[in-house]
């Protein structure tokens, strides 16, 4: 599909993707998945996520032009990851509040959209077999014979050449009503993103006091908010400027900033994010073409919820 | 049309009869015909045009009908398929190596992995938006969409009502191509698909 | 090609052995081809060849050439017409009524909306190909280009270098149904029309 890129982005410790057949984020995740013996249905997802967020940074880096610089794919794909993560916190069974069980669901959605996505991937290779061994049977298709070719009623003609010229003129203008859906069903909620939630984090923790997490989102007014913070914690633990503590698993997690003389900033977050926004002109790797977009140009780490519907 | 022309042309009288009018119609179609079309222009019942055609079919296969006939039949180099786009003359299977170079428009381009996909949701979960199948394969289907419209393997059904998003499905021209009589061939979904209950519950 | 390719497919392995083959090639073959063609794809001698196609033609005539067979062989719907240009299946003479009533079911003395949009691309952007017409109307067009081309309206020029792919252009008839002299008399439509560097685009 694009030859002329490299097989792999560099840095990605050897992982191997079906680049040339490359079909979507969902892809990429199933081969992390696969690559890692992982049951699907369970919930050790974690390498398999920080290995996909390196897979797109990499690809970033090098400045491909490739499927997940397409914002929109980027936004589903890093919806689904934070609610991976946000759902492995949860304990199984324990549905004490509203936002326990909308995680729960959250979780159950997106394990659901991946087995629905592979369920397809595997019937769409049975069509190929079938639609590749029926190509081998060539269909007779060969011109009429001159004598029954005279049967056919004699050409009305009523066609000026103005009126021709005019045919031609509505055919090579470009229908504007044609891609008037716009495939939002996915998108839902409002932007929020790590680089914000980051900085009202850090305002939080600023005095060095250590805060739990359940406090830390008790402002953030929605499960999106909350999941997006989450990341956000982990993009300032990688960053070093945070201590996060939990003394029993599923336990209180709790955060102390560290960051103090740091001259850390939120900033910082936005440049290696993933930033979508920059390709989106890029064309649509799926099938060759351009594709209008039908999804509006996102900041660099703004995230959509996947996982909201 | 007259009572006279409702008779049809006398096709006993013709060398090799119903039969033979049946193959001769078969060789000038160059799209799928159906048994309806060919009993209306042979003006002979849909039942016996039927017949005709399963005998054809065996005929070609090398399994013989003739009752007077003890030697065993070799099949012919073409056969009879019927799919949900109707009957059509193609060269055997096996022959493609051999048939190919005397083909001008050859075999179409392969799907992209993309494109399969996506004719895959708008197979199974037709009548289906462009929506829908960009949530199920997790990006804009826009571009394959319209890649696959033009190859005439899906077209736009309707609008669905609530939402006024197009809606697409499959055409005959993929059962064609799959060579299958109906939807109720594909291959069964259910075994890749667990708790496929749970998925519909999910969505929308 | 390597040597063991030389010799060709194993026919005799096939169903059917050579009669099929030679079968499968003239039941597809959109234009007449010689012995030395089918020949030559085969791997066999041309005699051989010959051999079968006598007694193809004899067999579809309903002159039974199988020693152990006693029965009368009803003629086929089809045969097989030697000319200069070499050999062809055609339906049997006999059928051109009822052949004809097939054809002839349906049409219309003047062309749809679709055809006439079909042909407006291929009256200004010919030589094109059915894909990128198809590109440009974003349907399927096989089966209008197929009418048009039955209409006399456009014809097969040549193929193009890169893709294989046939390419259309428009024949004199559809100059004379115009009446106009040459193509450079058709009406200008507005060179910088937006889209039409983007239609390039969708070329596959």
């Amino acid at each position: 599909m694009h030859p002329e890129e490299p097989p792999g982005p560099p840095g990605t410790g050897g992982f191997a993707v079906q680049l040339e057949d490359f079909a979507g984020p969902f892809e990429v995740l199933l081969s992390l998945i696969a690559k890692h013996e992982l049951d699907i249905t369970r919930i050790a997802l974690a390498t398999v996520t920080d290995e996909f967020l390196q897979y797109v940074r990499a690809l970033h880096e090098i400045g491909s032009t490739r499927a997940l610089d397409e914002a929109s794919e980027f936004l589903v794909v890093a919806a689904t990851l934070l609610d991976l993560k946000a759902a492995r916190l949860l304990p199984r069974g324990e549905v004490e509040d509203e936002e326990d069980v909308a995680l729960l669901e959250a979780r159950d959605l997106l394990f659901a959209r991946l087995l629905q996505y592979k369920a397809f991937k595997e019937v769409a290779v049975l069509l190929d077999e079938r639609m590749r061994a029926e190509s081998t049977r060539l269909p007779r298709s060969v011109p009429l014979d001159p004598e029954v070719a005279a049967v056919l009623p004699e050409l009305d003609w009523r066609t000026t050449p103005q009126q021709f010229a005019e045919i031609a003129r509505s055919v090579f203008t470009p229908r504007p009503g044609a891609p008037a859906e716009v495939g939002v069903d996915h998108l839902h909620g409002t932007a929020v993103t790590v680089r914000d939630e980051a900085e009202i984090l850090a305002g939080l923790l600023e005095d060095g006091a250590p805060r739990s997490f359940r406090v830390l989102v008790a402002d953030a007014g929605s499960t999106l908010a909350v999941v997006v913070r989450f990341l956000a914690l982990l993009e300032m633990y990688r960053d070093a400027v945070l201590e996060l503590a939990q003394e029993q698993p599923l336990g209180e997690l709790t955060v102390r900033w560290t960051g103090a003389g740091t001259g850390w900033t939120a900033d910082r977050l936005s440049e290696d994010a993933g930033d979508a926004g920059d390709a989106a002109d890029a064309a649509d790797p799926a099938d060759g073409g351009p594709a209008p977009h039908a999804h509006p140009s996102p900041d660099a780490a703004r995230l959509v919820s996947g996982a909201s519907a | 049309m007259s009572p006279a022309a409702e008779d049809g042309p006398d096709l006993e009288a013709l060398p090799g009869g119903v039969r033979a009018a049946v193959e001769a119609i078969l060789m000038v179609a160059d799209e799928p015909v159906s048994e309806y079309e060919i009993a209306a222009a042979l003006v002979v019942p849909v039942a016996s045009v039927q017949r005709v055609l399963d005998r054809l079919r065996a005929e070609y296969d090398g399994v013989g009908t003739d009752p007077g006939y003890d030697g065993t039949l070799a099949p012919r180099g073409f056969e009879l398929r019927s799919t949900g786009a109707g009957w059509r003359i193609h060269s055997r299977s096996e022959f493609a190596p051999v048939v190919s170079a005397f083909v001008a428009e050859g075999q179409t381009a392969r799907l992209s992995q993309a494109a399969l996909e996506t004719l895959a949701v708008v197979a199974y979960r037709q009548p289906v938006s462009r929506g829908r199948i960009s949530a199920i394969r997790g990006v804009n289907v826009d571009g394959v969409v319209r890649t696959l419209v033009q190859r005439g393997l899906i077209r736009e059904l309707e609008r669905d009502g609530e939402s006024g998003a197009v809606l697409y499905g499959t055409t005959t021209f993929f059962l064609e191509k799959m060579g299958i009589g109906s939807l109720d061939e594909l291959p069964d979904i259910a075994p890749h698909l667990p708790g496929i209950d749970q998925i519909d519950h999910y969505e929308d």
